[in-house]
């Protein structure tokens, strides 16, 4: 589904991700880590081409993202993906942030969008919130709104980049909730998170990245039993042991 | 000559025996400074926006001459820009001298104002609509192409809607700029509120009188598109969402 | 004892002569930003006739600018004691300030391109006409016989210049003006033989240094003065000089003859304003 | 145009240059006073005493909605009368145009610069100024040690560019007759009848030193963000 | 040393705090938890008024902070506080951050503040970057910078306010180890934090607070054992859970 290999990225002089290697098979659950400024975020924006790398390619589903033909906005239209900082639009309703990009994009009616939007934000827990502002909910419910604003995408796959770290810790569990479900009906998904509860309980894989480079990149088992750089060793205890 | 102020002096003519008096010239100067300011205001909206535009966009051409302009019209004074519309460029385009002396002087004089004063904000109005647009997160441009939206729906459905209404108190200020700078028409012979504020001083002496009319009269314009500015602010106002914050 | 002016000439031991920067050839600057002009060299005049009488030899002359616009204010409050310029002398100014005797009047007229084919006043029904900001001259056409029925449209210019500029570049027909202001324009334009007068004169107005009012005393030493020079024949040669020779900075020569009206007033010296 | 003649410029390009030398004087004067008294100003605006706050408040509105062309004249006209009623004085004091060109600005300005300052002292985090008493520090020094040199640092691109446009806007001065850079030449257009040639020398002139200064703030700008 | 008695306190017509009541013994450790919102933060900043309140009184070392008479500077002078996002001050450098309130407020000599803010640095791990400006150090760092100033004017207690919440999981540890070696040297603390780690290893009682109320108030053991209220039950099911 997605096809990493040998991407490289430079902002000016200073190399952010060096020659990094790895790929998502349909239905696999990827899990991100790694220190701060390992370059997580950007591998994953370099998927949908948020962020353009100079050199190496990435596929999805056969469609090469850096080749200058490509038709960016559609490609973007099939990857879902999910913010930090939740990034809903702070001037429409959680309606209309859920049907606006359907309408425009992809060109559905406005009750198809509708209708769509509507099941997905019962889904995520939140139907009776439809009609509020983005800032009239609190941080884990606008980040369940994200989620379904991705997934009325219909997309093919979904990107997640530290969707729980701006969270209070009360409202993580009911965001990893989603994406636990969301994980276990079988989307393909890659996820930069520090969440190790819930690599530990959907992920297929574990990618541990540092200073740019895929230091890691197997099972989970393997991950939480051995992991062999003594960098992610490190990175390890420290996570866990607070 | 401030023992007594004689208020009666704009119920006197302005000339023996003819029928308009003070006041009435004062209000039609009133009336000058308000037509121009708000066509001005329409150029500046739109081509400000247009420029602000230009300068955030990836395109390398594009942010160069959005802030070619900027540069180049906010660093000229405004009483230097006048004369150069009003005197300079038509000399230099045929066409356009060949209207000027056909048309109506006052017909040229007000289109050169609109033109000059609009042209001018504008590159101000560039400035506040680049930095609305930067002071929101990037997050939100990616959130925008993510969806699969192309920079131009980007902009359209998602960063301006929030930057304008971000900069809704700068360009409040931009708006009242606006009217004051209009004052500087007086030297091309605009007859607005301070040209015919300084006529009615010159004419009559009366400079106090004069002065003091204008400025009440200045600072209820600037109250009241403060009061617009400000109902123009809560009517967009989105629910939830504190200014400045995420 | 001395009050009004010459008190405070005494009390401060100075004299401060407003002037103008660009009044060709009454009082404007040099290329050594000197105030210079027929106005001027009479103003000295009487400076010389202060220090004189006030036996004050040291008595310090300060110069300041002054423009049309704000040239009564800052003898009223102080800023200046006399004025030396173009300045009109009329009965309305008359109400706020006082004038020393008129030594010089000037005929106000309108210049026109030769090539706008118009030939008389009535020709110019409809034409915009420039006027300067801050003046009323345009409305003479009105009270002239020939202009009485004619409508036309202002352009203001912000100074003489601009309004000029107005006529060269053909945006006006026409711009009325003290004449003697209009040749120092037209002397200094790239081609001064573009441009003519119309016959007709839509007022005579006299010029004077401008004093502060009821100020007796002081209007006394001026006129005094003045006067002596007007006896002696010594105006006349001022005249020659400014007006009738080539004058700093770009040597151009007025050409401007003594008008009668001016030789009326030598010989009859007075403080009448217009009306 | 038919004939341009530059020669003018040359031959009076000492008076200009003493004009100039005027405009740049008088915008660092009425900045550097501009923001003395615009922070305090803000500081007032900031005040919890309401009197305080108001009476700054109702300052900075007038100044900011009359064409500064109408407050020189306020300014010029008024001063010396101000004064003579205030010392009881039996001739207006004399101030002159350029002193009063001085005070003018300043006073006008400061209302400007006291907006800046307001803006980049409210935009030091709270927990700036919390932290500063949490450590014992009184109000005076946390503002003077604490909340001030970041706000002054904050806002340095922003009162430059207020700054650019004081330059500007000192060419109004030429309605007191003070012989800025502005009004040098347009006295020596209109005595050598040399419009179109003397304005855009000026429009040349302004416009470089704006666009280097205005570079310059970029180029601070940058500079501060990596001090942050 | 703190005592905390009947306070009330609002914004305009909302009641952040009602009734609170409670004290920290010398060298007592006092977690203060509960859900956002709840008042934690201003319950702490009134300790010494920093946020003034309306009704009760607190004291500290035997002086009443919500007297007309106090001193407040010097009071608070005697109180370190840390806060969730260190407020270092940026423009000064490392060494100005620790000396400036030494020598305007305790009047110290430079030298003495120098050796002093330099013992500490010492002590936090961090003397190599003394000359350093707080923008070039990482969040686990600074907030250990913000612990020595205030630990520089030795103060008689400390309050934190959540001093990890703002840090990246790797870091936390690095702070918390600071604040337990704090403790265990005898430091009066109040300190509000979600780190249960921290408050099993070295809180002597817990306070759980909920919409402006103190709603437990118990030694470490009775509030892991079984506290008493549901919703702190609930608060803690959810913030162990993941
Ligand atoms: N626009 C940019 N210009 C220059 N450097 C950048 C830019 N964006 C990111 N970087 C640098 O690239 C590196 C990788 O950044 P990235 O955001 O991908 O890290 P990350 O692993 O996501 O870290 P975090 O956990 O903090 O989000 C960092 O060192 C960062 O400083
Ligand atoms: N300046 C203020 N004006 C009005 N209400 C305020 C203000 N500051 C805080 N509040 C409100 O007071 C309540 C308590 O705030 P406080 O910051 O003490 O909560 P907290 O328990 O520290 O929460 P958090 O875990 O989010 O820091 C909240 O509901 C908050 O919205
Ligand atoms: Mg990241
Ligand atoms: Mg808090």
């Amino acid at each position: 589904m997605i096809d990493i290999s040998n991407v490289n990225k430079w902002y000016g002089n200073f190399q952010v991700l060096t020659d990094c290697t790895t790929s998502v098979k349909k239905g696999e659950v990827v899990v991100v880590c790694g220190p701060s400024g390992s370059g997580k975020s950007t591998l994953i924006k370099c998927v949908n081409m948020l962020e353009p790398f100079q050199k190496g390619t990435i596929t999805v589903d056969g469609i090469s993202v850096g080749d200058k033909g490509t038709d960016l906005p559609k490609l973007r239209s099939r990857v879902g993906m999910v913010f930090q900082h939740f990034e809903l639009f702070p001037h429409l309703t959680i309606t209309d942030n859920l049907t606006l990009a359907q309408i425009k994009v992809l060109g559905r009616s406005k009750d198809e969008a509708m209708a769509k939007g509507l099941g997905l934000l019962d889904r995520v827990g939140l139907k009776a919130h439809a009609h509020k502002f983005p800032g009239q909910l609190s941080g884990g419910q606008q980040q369940r709104v994200a989620i379904a604003r991705a997934l009325s995408m219909d997309p093919i796959c979904m990107l997640f980049d530290e969707p729980t770290s701006a969270l209070d810790p009360e409202m993580i569990n009911e965001v990893l909730d989603v994406m636990v479900e969301l994980a276990q009906e079988g989307m393909t998904m890659m996820c930069v998170t520090h969440e190790m509860g819930f690599a530990r309980k959907v992920a297929d894989r574990v990618i541990f990245m540092d200073k740019g480079h895929i230091v890691e990149d197997c099972t989970k088992d393997d991950f939480f039993g051995t992991p062999r750089s003594e960098r992610a060793q490190q990175f390890l205890s420290k996570i866990l042991n607070h | 000559m401030t023992n007594h102020l004689n208020w009666l002096l704009f119920f006197q003519p302005i000339v023996d025996g003819e029928d308009t008096v003070w006041w009435e010239m004062l209000f039609s100067g009133l009336l000058w400074t308000l037509a121009t300011s708000a066509v001005a205001a329409v150029i500046a909206f739109t081509v400000g926006s247009l420029m602000g535009v230009l300068r955030t966009t990836s395109h390398k051409g594009l942010s160069f001459i959005g802030n070619a302009y900027v540069e180049i019209f906010r660093n000229v004074p405004l009483i230097v820009q006048f004369f150069i519309w009003y005197f300079v460029i038509p000399e230099f385009i045929p066409p356009l001298k060949q209207w000027s002396i056909n048309q109506d002087p006052t017909e040229v004089q007000f289109i050169t104002s609109v033109v000059c004063l609009g042209l001018f904000t504008a590159s101000r109005v560039a400035e506040q609509v680049k930095s609305g647009i930067l002071s929101l997160s990037r997050g939100q441009r990616a959130a925008g192409y993510a969806l699969g939206f192309t920079e131009a729906q980007t902009y359209r459905y998602v960063l301006l809607p929030m930057a304008y209404r971000i900069i809704v108190p700068p360009m409040t200020s931009e708006a009242m700029n606006l009217i004051k700078n209009s004052s500087v028409a007086l030297t091309i012979g605009l007859t607005e509120l301070t040209f015919r504020t300084k006529e009615m001083g010159e004419n009559t002496f009366a400079f106090f009188e004069a002065y003091i009319a204008a400025t009440v009269l200045y600072v209820i314009v600037a109250m009241s598109v403060n009061r617009i500015m400000a109902l123009v602010e809560r009517r967009t106002a989105v629910p939830g969402y504190i200014a400045g914050g995420k | 004892q001395d009050t009004g002016t010459l008190k405070k000439i005494a009390e401060t031991k100075t004299l401060t002569i407003g002037y103008r920067e660009s009044s060709v050839p009454f009082s404007y600057l040099d290329n050594n930003q000197k105030p210079i002009g027929y106005s001027m060299d009479l103003c000295w005049k009487v400076v010389d006739a202060v220090k004189a009488k006030m036996k004050m030899p040291d008595l310090k002359v300060e110069l300041q600018p002054v423009t049309s616009a704000n040239r009564i204010p800052l003898l009223q409050n102080g800023t200046i004691d006399m004025e030396c310029g173009s300045t009109t002398n009329s009965v309305k100014r008359q109400e706020q300030v006082a004038f020393g005797n008129t030594t010089f009047v000037t005929n106000v007229k309108v210049v026109v391109k030769k090539s706008s084919g118009i030939k008389s006043l009535a020709d110019l029904d409809g034409q915009p006409i420039a006027t300067t900001s801050g003046t009323t001259s345009v409305q003479l056409i009105k009270q002239h016989e020939k202009g009485a029925n004619i409508n036309f449209k202002e352009i203001y210019g912000k100074d003489h210049a601009e309004s000029f500029l107005l006529v060269a570049n053909d945006r006006a027909k026409a711009f009325v003006m003290d004449d003697i202001l209009i040749a120092g324009l037209v002397a200094n334009s790239p081609n001064p033989g573009e441009f003519m007068f119309l016959p007709e004169v839509l007022r005579t107005e006299p010029y004077g240094i401008m004093l502060r009012k009821d100020d007796a005393p002081f209007k006394a030493v001026v006129d005094t003065t003045l006067n002596g020079l007007m006896k002696s024949g010594e105006v006349n040669k001022l005249y020659t000089k400014w007006f009738q020779s080539t004058i700093p900075p770009k040597n151009v020569n007025l050409n401007f003859p003594m008008s009668p009206e001016l030789k009326a007033a030598i010989a009859n010296p007075n403080d009448k304003g217009v009306e | 145009m038919n004939s341009l003649d530059f020669s003018a410029i040359s031959t009076s390009l000492p008076y200009l240059m003493g004009g100039l030398g005027y405009t740049v004087q008088l915008t660092v004067i009425a900045c550097l006073g501009g923001i003395f008294f615009g922070t305090l100003l803000a500081l007032a605006r900031l005040s919890s005493i309401k009197v305080l706050s108001n009476v700054a408040a109702g300052y900075v509105n007038l100044m900011r909605s009359i064409p500064l062309i109408l407050v020189i004249f306020w300014f010029y006209f008024l001063v010396p009368l101000v004064l003579q009623a205030i010392t009881g004085a039996e001739r207006p004091p004399q101030i002159g145009a350029d002193r009063s060109a001085y005070i003018t600005f300043i006073m006008f300005e400061a209302a400007f610069f006291c907006e800046i300052m307001r803006a980049g002292i409210q935009s030091i985090p709270k927990g700036q100024v919390g932290a500063a008493y949490a450590l014992g520090l009184t109000y005076g020094q946390t503002m003077r040690l604490v909340v001030l040199p970041q706000a002054f640092r904050n806002m340095l691109p922003v009162l430059l560019t207020q700054t650019i446009i004081l330059f500007q806007d000192t060419s109004l001065v030429y309605v007191l007759s003070v012989t800025d850079f502005l009004g040098a030449a347009s006295k020596i257009a209109q005595r050598d009848s040399r419009l179109v040639e003397m304005y855009s020398f000026v429009a040349v002139v302004y416009l470089v030193i704006c666009f280097t200064l205005s570079m310059t703030v970029k180029a601070l700008q940058k500079k501060t963000q990596i001090i942050r």
